[in-house]
């Protein structure tokens, strides 16, 4: 790992339809720091952590996790890609093979006619592929490989899983859960019980530091608006990433709660954590953020420490008149 | 050679229960724990049906002429009919949904439900006019190891019900684990999943395709209780008839599915005694009247109760999309 | 041989009949925000209706085809104040159900009144007038024409066009698009969401049983399945075109019509399955644009 | 106009008679049967019938007891793909019916259970689990569909050792049925008629066909049995095209059946897709190129009424004749105009004969078991014996220890070993919009 940043986003932009959201953005997040973005409505802010979160791709510009393209990440890995080729080349082989059944009950020619689908299949689906990524500039969007990386997000709204228990919510979180293979879960493999013990015994602590026991049990769709917040966060705690994208955490929330949920990030960031903050509330983000982007009509219009942005005409100016 | 009267019917109608929750766990699968809307369930359960016919015929020659009980588990490496009949089903529905799901799992709910159905009539054209696989509009037979027993259907139902037991007890241990819970997310918002680093397709692609398999399970299970199997087995009507039994016994509950199974075999049978009460009834009739019942029972489940029996409430009243 | 331009034509004469269809499952599924699957049933009691107007009461077939506009429209209006109303808030899965419930009850009382036999409408028999015979290198052309596909044709794109007018021009068709975009946006406006619905109900009904009415027309004959047989093609225009834009729906209907024709022309596959082929260029056309044509725009 | 005549058109009917009102509606067949055979609570009796004959020694041998009921179960298309058979099936069993209980036939009379297939396979093995397990009727008659007789036979009827007569369920399939001689049927084989039509065809110096054939087992056989036939002849086969039943147009088929190559058209749909057919080919003027034939299937009131005559004309094909000009169908037709007030088809024949001959075997056994009847059915209908028509002959004749054998209404229903009738055809043509018999063909075997 060289001296590249965290995250290094480079002259990102998105369009949709006639209008512009998101125009050339660039900036850098350095580990273990808290950065805030602001902006009046329709800056481009959310649309930002849609592209960071490999939710949207952008339109051009790169973004940079630990000096890999998200583009490279969220790449289908080479067994989906031979499993996507292989189907192809299976439904067409089947096709050739039902067609020259019909007209000849040569075994050869059956079989030439099968091959010839199959490879026609193979042929069409990597070339409709190579067509697609290199000539019409097809980007992926595949967020579960970002989130895998160790980068992951709240949203704005809250979008709890309502048909799940509190608990069960921050179970999922987990990466690399053995019992998620279905397989395993059948076969009754040690290592599903252990891993899920294990989990279980990370969710109490989750819900202990959140002060969420008492809702243990609880559907989260029954959960008020702040204790979805905390719910989020601790959803993403669970899963244990080295960057959080938080989307309004306070939005919202009531202040006491407000509070405790301030002091937990601030904890975080000093245990190593990172994080990228979307917040309304000014004084929120002036206490808590090292650095502070300002967007204004999908551009950066500066970048600084919390006073710098305080004291800055532009911002001003930005905020009075959007 | 079997057993009669009202206890042989009582024993076949169980059959075809057992086999209607088959089917309705399969699809709950699909929909109560992943939110697949998936309108192809007579295609699977068809696929399931036509493979037991096709492979029973295929082993039926060697395996038969050695006099074996047909039961027997194998000793020396050579399979026996009916398990095998009953996995390859599922294999060829396993198969057949991993390259429908390819096309139709990324699209929107609505227009799986659409794709999916437009699917399913598909493959029932390929059962109707591929003669040479199928038999056609002419139908299958099906060398069935079972007719030669003591007790054929006592013994089919011993059979349904071992698999029902097998395939509920995946399907709970499924939603048990950790699996269950990835996939009830991606239920409830995908885009959640996805940020929590779950592979989506992937995971709707293995509930999609285990539904399947299962559904062609009971397809296979369908071919030994009729012997016989013709592509008017599997039109659209008897998919709608396992969401009935589905959302009635409660959407994302396995226990739900089979109550469901109950309640829909009851809807579905029970109207045959109608004209025991109503002499004077004209079968056509009757038979209108029946149908008119089942919709109407419809209408009122879930006007009234519309989360089912043992449904989640959540899930069915509250719009995720 | 087959002229190929022929199965054009009838392409887009098949494309007329699914249209009217189309639409109105379009509006529902824009506004209503749900699949009615019983609408092959309004298909099925629109052609009865019709029968029951020129066949039983011997009346003009366009005053017949008029009160299975009426009728059908009614009979929505009927279903939505005494059974959607309860469900203005149901998920889609849940109307899903009803509507397969209710097109169970409607197929049964269909039954119970006109009986399982076909019925005919006895429409006279016409030979299709030859047009344009002629061939150009290896293409035939050369179509024939009846006056009934003239009048199907014809009569389906008036009522796409007044429904086209109804939609642009008065007050409760902007309502009715006002709702297809933004649900809530629409209530907070003051929009009286409920006779938008019901309206709906009432125009989806009428053009459906009108569709009936060209349905009958072009069939000749009618039986309690007629509708249900097309109305997974009438799906596959509406998803084609994108849900919920009834001018998608229309596009969709005629290329849905006309790729079903056309498809006959491939060599080695049966024309059975021509009904297969709707489908297939759906998922062909989702795959690359998953909003369908319109994109979710009307 | 029409619907004077159309199957379901229960008004018109309804005016003129009020007292056959329910029967027109197709309804009541219980109580008529009930109420004609004395009324002793026919319907009723369904409730007990379980004691009464499901184990077979109650109501059976002790032919003396004027009240023995004979539980006889029907599954009958009502409703499904197939289901305007229903009533025809339901019609002509009734009027056997009713003269059979007239009559009496050893000692006791018939109810017949009915029991919805809905043209199912799966629907169709419940019903007639309900019929024979839960009724405990000991011979069971129908379904329609080829397929559907064929699971149930292989599932229900010959596991339960039970008779099964089925009505209209022509597939050459079911002759190789391993059955022990429990299945058999009224109505002839479709490989008989193929071999006809294949003879009519070639006859008429028509040396290349495009055949259009419904998809399912009446299709499917009746098309192989023509072809191997037609082949034989010397002919060929140019296209086979299948065509769903129900579907709003048939554009495609007919296109594909256009077809330089070849000079005639066959078809084998039944008359709802034909209606939609034949239209079609109008408007294409395929009639003007091309000589068309058709099966029995299109031979049909609905056609004769609802089809233009001009559409027609000339088309020519075949028929499982009932011997028309025979005085047995004479008979028949009249009662059967008189009681429904319109005139019978084939298929109204079929299961008439099947009823009858059920009668006449019951009689014969002197008892109602599953074996008794199957056994004494071949006898009273094979070519040895005195011929009877009705059953009061058919009663005297056995009563005095003679052989009988049954002519019926639809043909002289010879049971092969097979359980088969053998089938013989007329030929005809369309003339002025009506079919005209033209006489037996002679397939030269």
């Amino acid at each position: 790992m060289s001296d590249e940043p965290l995250l290094a986003v480079d002259g990102i932009e998105k369009h949709f339809g006639g209008i512009t959201a998101v125009d050339g953005v660039e900036f850098e997040i350095e580990e273990g720091t808290i950065v805030g973005l602001i902006g009046p409505n329709g800056a481009g802010k959310t649309t930002t952590f849609k592209m960071l979160g490999g939710f949207l791709p952008p339109d051009a510009g790169e973004i940079r996790y630990r000096g890999t393209d998200l583009q490279d990440i969220m790449q289908p890995s080479r067994a989906e890609k031979s499993y996507f080729t292989g189907s192809a080349a299976l439904v067409a082989g089947l096709g050739g093979l039902a067609l020259a059944s019909q007209s000849t009950p040569s075994t050869a020619i059956q079989a030439g006619a099968a091959a010839v689908g199959a490879g026609a299949g193979l042929g069409a689906y990597r070339g409709q592929e190579i067509l697609k990524t290199r000539h019409f500039g097809h980007k992926y969007s595949r967020p579960f490989q970002v989130s895998r990386a160790g980068m992951m997000r709240t949203f704005q709204i809250t979008r709890e899983l309502e048909g799940l228990t509190v608990f069960e919510n921050l179970l999922l979180s987990p990466k690399n859960q053995p019992g998620e293979n279905v397989l395993k879960t059948w076969m009754r493999f040690n290592s599903v019980t252990e891993t899920e013990a294990a989990n279980h015994e990370r969710a109490e602590e989750v819900l202990d530091l959140l002060d969420l026991e008492h809702l243990r049990d609880e559907y989260a769709g029954n959960l008020s608006g702040g204790q979805r917040k905390l719910l989020e966060l601790g959803r993403v705690l669970m899963a244990d990433p080295d960057l959080i994208l938080l989307d309004e955490p306070v939005a919202g929330v009531n202040p006491t709660l407000s509070k405790t949920l301030l002091a937990r990030i601030r904890d975080l960031r000093d245990q190593g954590y990172t994080f990228c903050i979307v917040e309304h509330d000014m004084d929120v983000i002036m206490n808590l953020s090292e650095r502070i982007i300002v967007m204004h009509q999908g551009q950066k219009l500066m970048e600084g420490t919390p006073e710098e942005v305080q004291g800055n005409q532009r911002v001003i100016d930005a905020y009075l008149g959007g | 050679m079997a057993l009669s009267g009202p206890a042989a019917f009582l024993v076949s109608m169980l059959t075809l229960g057992g086999i209607y929750a088959i089917l309705a766990i399969g699809l709950n699968i699909q929909w109560g724990q992943t939110g697949l809307f998936n309108i192809s369930v007579a295609a699977f359960w068809g696929i399931g049906a036509y493979t037991a016919a096709l492979v029973s015929k295929v082993g039926g020659e060697t395996a038969f002429s050695w006099g074996l009980p047909f039961l027997w588990v194998d000793v020396v490496g050579f399979p026996i009919p009916i398990p095998v009949a009953v996995i390859l089903a599922a294999i060829v529905s396993g198969v057949v949904a991993v390259l429908i799901g390819i096309p139709t799992l990324r699209l929107r709910t609505d227009y799986l439900a659409i794709a999916s159905l437009g699917l399913a009539e598909t493959i029932r054209l390929i059962f109707l006019n591929e003669g040479w696989l199928t038999g056609g509009g002419t139908g299958s037979t099906v060398s069935n190891p079972l007719v030669d027993l003591q007790y054929t259907n006592l013994t089919l139902l011993v059979i349904t019900l071992v698999v029902l037991g097998i395939v509920y007890w995946l399907a709970e241990t499924g939603v048990q684990s950790p699996w269950g819970r990835a996939l009830e997310a991606i239920r409830d918002d995908e885009e959640v999943a996805q940020a929590l680093g779950k592979n989506t397709f992937s995971l709707k692609m293995q509930a999609f395709v285990i539904g399947s398999m299962i559904m062609g399970v009971a397809g296979a299970l369908t071919a030994l209780r009729l012997n016989y199997i013709t592509p008017f087995e599997f039109i659209p009507e008897f998919t709608f008839y396992v969401w009935i039994a589905v959302i009635v016994g409660g959407s994302g509950s396995n226990r739900g599915a089979i109550i469901g199974a109950g309640f829909l075999m009851v809807l579905l049978e029970g109207p045959r005694f109608l004209s025991d009460f109503l002499p004077g009834l004209s079968g056509s009739v009757a038979a209108d009247l029946r149908f008119l019942l089942i919709g109407l029972v419809l209408m009122l489940v879930v006007t009234y109760r519309p989360q089912g029996f043992l449904g989640d409430k959540q899930l069915m009243t509250e719009d995720n999309t | 041989m087959a002229l190929e331009l022929q199965l054009v034509v009838n392409g887009i004469v098949f494309g007329s009949i699914i249209l009217l269809a189309s639409i109105g499952l379009s509006l529902l599924y824009g506004i209503g925000d749900f699949a009615n699957f019983a609408h092959g049933e309004f298909l099925t009691l629109g052609a009865f209706i019709t029968f029951a107007g020129y066949v039983t009461f011997g009346l003009p077939i366009y005053v017949a085809g008029l009160m299975a506009f009426l009728f059908v429209g009614a009979l929505g209006v009927l279903i939505d104040r005494i059974l959607m109303t309860r469900h203005r808030d149901s998920t889609p899965i849940i109307l899903l159900i009803l509507t397969i419930g209710l097109a169970l009850f409607l197929r049964a009382v269909i039954r119970l009144q006109w009986g399982d036999n076909q019925r005919t409408l006895g429409m006279p028999l016409e030979r299709g007038t030859e047009l344009l015979q002629g061939s150009v290198g290896w293409i035939d052309y050369g179509i024939r024409i009846t006056s009934t596909d003239i009048a199907i044709v014809f009569l389906a794109l008036v009522l796409a066009t007044g429904t086209h007018l109804f939609l642009t021009r008065t007050r409760m068709g902007i309502a009715m698009r006002a709702m297809s975009d933004n649900k809530s946006l629409a209530k907070v406006a003051g929009i009286d969401t409920d006779t938008v619905m019901t309206v709906t109900w009432a125009l989806s009904g009428a053009l459906a049983g009108t569709g009936g009415m060209l349905l009958a027309m072009q069939t000749g004959v009618l039986f309690p399945r007629m509708g249900f047989n097309i109305v997974l093609v009438v799906f596959a225009a509406v998803i084609l075109g994108g849900i919920g834009s009834p001018y998608g729906a229309m596009i969709g209907a005629y290329i849905i019509g006309i790729a079903q024709e056309v498809s006959v022309m491939i060599p080695g596959i049966s024309a059975e399955y021509r009904y297969a082929f709707a489908f297939l260029i759906m998922i062909a056309v989702l795959l690359y644009k998953p909003q369908g044509l319109a994109g979710g725009r009307w | 106009m029409m619907t004077d005549n159309d199957p379901n058109a229960d008004d018109s009917s309804m005016n003129r008679r009020p007292i056959l009102k329910t029967v027109a509606a197709g309804g009541a067949t219980a109580v008529l049967a009930g109420c004609i055979g004395g009324g002793d609570g026919g319907d009723g009796g369904n409730g007990d019938g379980n004691d009464g004959s499901s184990d077979g020694d109650d109501g059976s041998s002790d032919s003396g007891g004027g009240g023995a009921t004979y539980d006889v179960g029907l599954v009958n298309p009502y409703s499904g793909d197939l289901a305007p058979f229903a009533d025809r099936n339901d019609r002509g069993s009734d009027l056997a019916l009713s003269e059979i209980n007239n009559e009496s036939v050893a000692g006791g009379k018939i109810n017949k259970i009915t029991a919805d297939s809905e043209t199912t396979s799966n629907a169709g093995v419940s019903a007639s689990q309900k019929l024979v397990n839960q009724e405990g009727v000991d011979v069971l008659t129908g379904p329609c569909s080829s397929g559907v007789a064929v699971s149930i036979a292989e599932s229900v009827t010959i596991p339960n050792e039970i008779t099964h007569i089925m009505i209209n369920s022509t597939a050459p399939g079911i002759t190789d049925l391993e059955d022990n001689g429990y299945v058999l049927r009224s109505c002839p084989s479709d490989a008989f008629q193929g071999q006809a039509l294949a003879q009519v065809v070639s006859d008429n110096d028509i040396s290349s066909v495009s055949l259009i054939v419904v998809n399912n087992d009446y299709g499917q056989g009746l098309a192989d049995a023509f072809q191997k036939r037609y082949k034989e002849l010397g002919n060929t086969v140019e296209t086979t095209i299948p065509a769903e039943q129900g579907r709003s147009s048939y554009s495609a088929q007919l296109n594909e059946a256009d077809n330089p190559n070849s000079e005639g058209i066959v078809f084998i749909v039944y008359p709802q897709s034909f209606q939609t057919m034949i239209r079609e080919a109008y408007q294409m003027g395929i009639q003007e190129n091309y000589e068309i034939f058709g099966a029995e299937s299109m031979v049909s009131d609905e056609v004769e009424q609802n089809v233009d005559p001009v559409a027609i004309n000339g088309m020519k094909g075949t028929n499982p004749s009932p011997p028309i000009e025979s005085e047995v169908y004479q008979t028949f037709a009249e009662e059967f105009q008189n009681e429904y007030d319109r005139q019978p088809t084939v298929w109204a024949a079929y299961a008439y004969d099947a009823y009858m001959m059920l009668g006449l075997a019951i009689h014969s056994a002197g008892e109602y078991s599953s074996d008794a009847v199957a056994n004494a059915i071949y006898e009273i209908s094979r070519p040895e014996g005195t011929e009877v028509s009705s059953i009061a002959e058919g009663k005297s004749e056995l009563d005095a220890g003679n052989a009988i054998n049954y002519q019926g209404a639809s043909g002289n229903v010879n049971l092969d070993e097979n359980g088969d009738p053998s089938g013989s055809y007329q030929h005809w043509e369309v003339i002025d919009g009506t079919f005209e018999m033209q006489g037996f063909v002679d397939t030269g075997q």
